[in-house]
């Protein structure tokens, strides 16, 4: 199992890597050097967790879902990355990031964001620490995750559009990179996921690495065991399943189950189904699994959750996939919406749309009735009513 | 003796690369730009395949690589559209791409097209220089393909010692830490920059890239190596003038 | 001090009570011979406490503000409320009173809601528990809330507009307790603040002291003292308020200061500033402090918060201010709306706009440089950005 | 003897209470209304202050107390209009209104005020027992003003008795559980509780309120008590028909 070990390079067996422009090498290459250093520093971590404690407001329970056990004949429990500040796991990086940047000198933030939930979480540690903001995000995304702008803007982020390609994510990364390469001095680029070049995944993961770390924990103390039969979790980049598996991936008894966004089905050209409609290439400076054409050009991805809609997945997730590690589900648009509003009506938790993948599993395949099953709830569905209520 | 280190023997000054996106603004130019090009008497042309998402460059070739995509320019086109000129072509020429292109073209196909087509180099901007080395460098040294590296202002001089060491034909030293800034005079900072590197006394010669837009910064790049890239101003000057107006762009650089 | 404690009647001193029509009779009393003998039932407790730790995502974290502290030097805790599933305090009596509800036999669930936090927090334990519930919602909030809106049709529940009157808080709860007179047998009536007839005001009162018990600890832990120097809440009915102060009514070395809402300004008619407006008298069948004319009938109340848009206060606040143990203040829209600017700017945070007059405090008086000051932060603004993005 | 009691003592079967908001359809028309439902034969009349927040009271009540509010009417201006036919008025009259407007009108004050108006009742509905009881019983029985109470199907037997010992007049027996329902037939549901009371053989006399509507009705109510209590379908009446109407409302009731 060591292939999904990171190594040196920054390769989980053949992912990976650091394939960047000479413009941003200064500023990677300090980063690999540094991270490990910092972040295993005991006053970084004082002050991350206290921050994930105080601010955050860490540990997130481990919920056991009652009513959705009973309507599956399984034990399902929820790790309620819902309940962190700013509503989803993003802000357990951007905690961790922006410590980083203040120890590496950096006066300036900028970021990109898909469902905006990432882009709240930077702006949000960024205000805490008083630094300067940028949010990079597709024009699309601008108009479909209102609500977030919104509290970007009051957080006294700025937010700029990405206008090129699809006017989603992967465009908002390529203008987050292009600012970055343009102030390589004083700014870090806080990216949201657990992709991009090394060492974004490692990083990116190990700062999450505390969902799986609390589950562990959790778990035993609710049923006597240390890891569930399954973990489930929807990846967009991948940086919440990440997460959830990291104390688990050595773990062979524990099945590990990725959800991504089919959007309007795999045979149509209206997806973001990254594993099946995918192959073997670069994307954000890692090499990874990615949706593009014969020639090498990258595919417009589509899904209704702006945080799913992106045509790539982490180095890890790829790995974990092509070494058969994790089961793979693709689900739609219609799947995802339906998981939603069922978790809504069964345990009074509105997901968001990103989570609502998860949960729509629950319906692809079934679970023994005596089997543990952790979902994790990476965020909560206040951004997504719109789209949720149009779609009722 | 690859074609784009004999130039740098030859000419020791004052050496013309441009640049332009290839299947732009037609996707049929390539070949015409090409040889205008080299009737204008340019020193190196870059050919540029357009990718669709395009880190390293700014909004002008940005702009002209979705062009070109729109228009339906391929990896395969572009190639086949300098091998139907090959005969003519004298003046060395570099293929300027992605790596995920090259990737799914597959590496093997690819250098074996650069050869058939007569390119002399390639730059790839994400391509690292490690990997180069332990995966390709082989492939591209034994069949005479020169790889260009780059250089910015933030370069250590560590790496920019290997870069010297690992690059053939010339290294590409980008002028500034920005691709998308406009066009402006070089500063006193790009010129200590400049002089830093002069003074390293590389082995391998250099072109001054990005920002070099008229006479006045082409002659300014010049008094610190052999010569620069054009691009940019290259294509917004084709925008407006089209392949007609390129001995009119090259002639006003030299001015001749 | 004992004038603070209730009485058996429900009455804080000349305070509370229950004047209620014969119709509500036999449930009320019902409720008040039930609620502390249910309360006290080890089994309830346990069922509780694990939903507020499982489910609510409680102890909600002690955070000390470190910008906003020194900003006003002074040394500033937040209560972070906020952070609680749906967003805000309410959640903790809703949990509360829905399990007294399954114990009361009830089948069905109705409740009044102003900014909307009331009535998500009581659809979701309706939808927690597989209850049919009914919120009421005056028609002007159902305009201003619109997310809240959204989320109670999501969670299962129906929400029934209030067009009487000022069609806002106060004629939601006319209407819920209709609905009440005309169903006594198979409903409960969850109301969401210390207002209403004896032994509401004590039960939510109850519901919400985990408040003040886990600020107690949680300062001890961090402060070495078991008691601020001042503690500060918003009061619309004052649930969160009697929430945060309930283990520190008799600690009198502890100020307590109440924020009501101003409005456009207590000398202007659109105004909510209910201590400094108006007179005791009887509302929603408690006898406490409300805003009415000189014939007795109740004033229409603003606050561009809908949440404090209420023409009275708890019968232990009217108690507690008439007593003179707490200070008030009363902030008006701008002064709230800056304050809640100022907050997400310094901290990261955006209160809900009710909470937001809580911390419009810290501009109206001063605290000495080491005094410790907690304030309650009841709840997350996300339902408020139209308001903040509008006024910006 | 309070004149309620007078009168329940005279008429042992049929006795009409008709209860009006005072100050609607027009702010004037309080004084009107006593008079013809006096002259129509009533034997009761209950006059109804408006208030803002009525919750014990249906929409139509409701929506005739928001017009009154409107036209101008308040519980002074209510008193001086009954003050100023109490000369003319033989029937008993009932003030009815909710327990703030009272309080903030001076408990004392008000009662003193009943009297000078030759008011004989009051009913108020939020205010419970005990606290009567407590605060004001001395005050209301002193002055010779009787305070009738409610029960309700849900009310228990228990609590029966306490209202029967501390009504004076009558108990306003609420027919059922539901304010705000349409008008609609007694169901058996209500005549078993209509009975159960019967059998309790209390000591003061009762009215049947709330969804009496017409003769079939208020035959009906009267197979169990002596009379009862007609409100919000005489509002209705009033608003369709006006003053004029009313004693022809009165007539279909008795059926004369
Ligand atoms: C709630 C939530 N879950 C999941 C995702 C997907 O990102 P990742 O795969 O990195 O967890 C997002 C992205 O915005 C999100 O907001
Ligand atoms: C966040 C928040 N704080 C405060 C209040 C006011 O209610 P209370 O005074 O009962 O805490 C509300 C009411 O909706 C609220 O949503």
């Amino acid at each position: 199992m060591t292939n999904y070990k990171i190594n040196k390079q920054g390769f989980y067996g053949k992912f990976g890597g650091a394939f960047i422009p000479e413009m941003l090498h200064a500023n990677i290459s300090n980063l690999q050097n540094q991270y490990l250093k910092i972040m295993e520093d005991p006053d970084f971590q004082r002050q991350f967790k206290k921050l994930l404690r105080d601010y955050v407001g860490r540990p997130t329970p481990l919920y056991f879902a009652e009513r959705l056990s009973a309507h599956y004949n399984t034990q399902i429990y929820l790790k309620r990355e819902d309940l962190c500040h700013t509503g989803a796991h993003k802000i357990n990086n951007t905690i961790g990031q922006i410590i980083l940047a203040q120890k590496l000198g950096k006066s300036r933030i900028i970021a990109e964001t898909g469902a905006g939930q990432h882009g709240v979480a930077t702006a949000t540690v960024c205000a805490l620490m008083g630094i300067e903001c940028i949010i990079y995000m597709g024009e699309k995304d601008i108009e479909r995750q209102a609500p977030n702008v919104s509290r970007m803007k009051m957080l006294g982020a700025e937010v700029r559009p990405a206008k090129s390609g699809s006017k989603t994510l992967k465009d908002a990364t390529n203008e987050a990179i292009r600012d970055w390469i343009d102030n390589p001095v004083d700014t870090h680029y806080i990216i949201g996921s657990v992709v991009g070049p090394h060492p974004y995944p490692d990083m990116v993961a190990r700062f999450q690495s505390v969902i799986s770390e609390e589950i562990r924990y959790q778990l035993i103390d609710k049923t006597g065991k240390a890891y569930p039969d399954h973990i489930i979790a929807c990846v967009g980049g991948g940086s919440n399943a990440a997460g959830a598996i990291y104390h688990y991936i050595e773990e062979k008894n524990c099945n590990i189950i990725l959800c991504e966004a089919a959007g309007k089905g795999i045979d149509t050209d209206h997806s973001a189904a990254t594993s099946i409609l995918g192959s073997q290439g670069i994307i954000h400076g890692s090499l990874t699994i990615l949706m593009q054409d014969q020639e090498g050009q990258i595919t417009e991805p589509y899904s209704i959750s702006a945080g799913l809609d992106y045509p790539g997945i982490g180095p890890l997730h790829a790995a974990l996939i092509d070494g058969q590690r994790a089961e793979v589900h693709s689900v739609t648009d219609d799947e995802a919406l339906k998981a939603g509003y069922q978790l809504s009506k069964l345990e009074g938790i509105i997901p968001a749309l990103e989570t609502a993948h998860a949960f729509a599993v629950l319906d692809k395949r079934s679970f023994d009735k005596d089997e543990t099953v952790v979902i994790n709830l990476s965020g909560r569905g206040d951004k997504d009513l719109k789209t949720y209520i149009a779609h009722l | 003796m690859n074609p784009i280190s004999q130039l740098f023997k030859n000419k020791k000054e004052r050496i013309l690369n441009i640049y332009f996106t290839a299947g732009y603004p037609n996707l049929d130019d390539t070949t015409d730009i090409i040889l205008s090009l080299q009737k204008a008497g340019v020193d190196l042309i870059e050919v540029g395949i357009p990718y669709s998402d395009p880190l390293a460059d700014g909004t002008t070739i940005q702009d002209s690589s979705q062009t070109a995509l729109h228009n339906g320019i391929s990896l395969q086109l572009a190639l086949d559209q300098i091998e139907s000129i090959k005969d003519q072509v004298t003046v060395p020429l570099i293929v300027m791409g992605y790596y995920n292109q090259f990737l799914q073209f597959g590496m093997e196909q690819f250098v074996q097209r650069l050869v058939a087509c007569g390119i002399s180099g390639v730059i790839i901007p994400d391509l690292p220089m490690d990997y180069y080395e332990s995966h390709y460098k082989e492939l591209f040294q034994s069949n005479n393909i020169a790889v260009n590296f780059l250089i910015t202002p933030e370069t250590s001089p560590l790496r920019i010692q290997k870069v010297d060491q690992l690059s053939e034909g010339f290294i590409y030293m980008v002028s500034r830490s920005s691709i998308t800034g406009a066009a402006s005079d070089i500063s006193d900072e790009q010129k200590q920059y400049f002089e830093r590197i002069s003074n390293m006394h590389l082995n391998t010669p250099r072109l001054i890239g990005f920002g070099i837009h008229d006479k006045t910064s082409f002659d300014m790049a010049c008094q610190y190596v052999q010569g620069a890239i054009i691009g940019s101003a290259f294509i917004r000057y084709l925008k407006e003038y089209g392949v007609e107006g390129i001995g009119e762009f090259v002639d006003r650089i030299f001015d001749n």
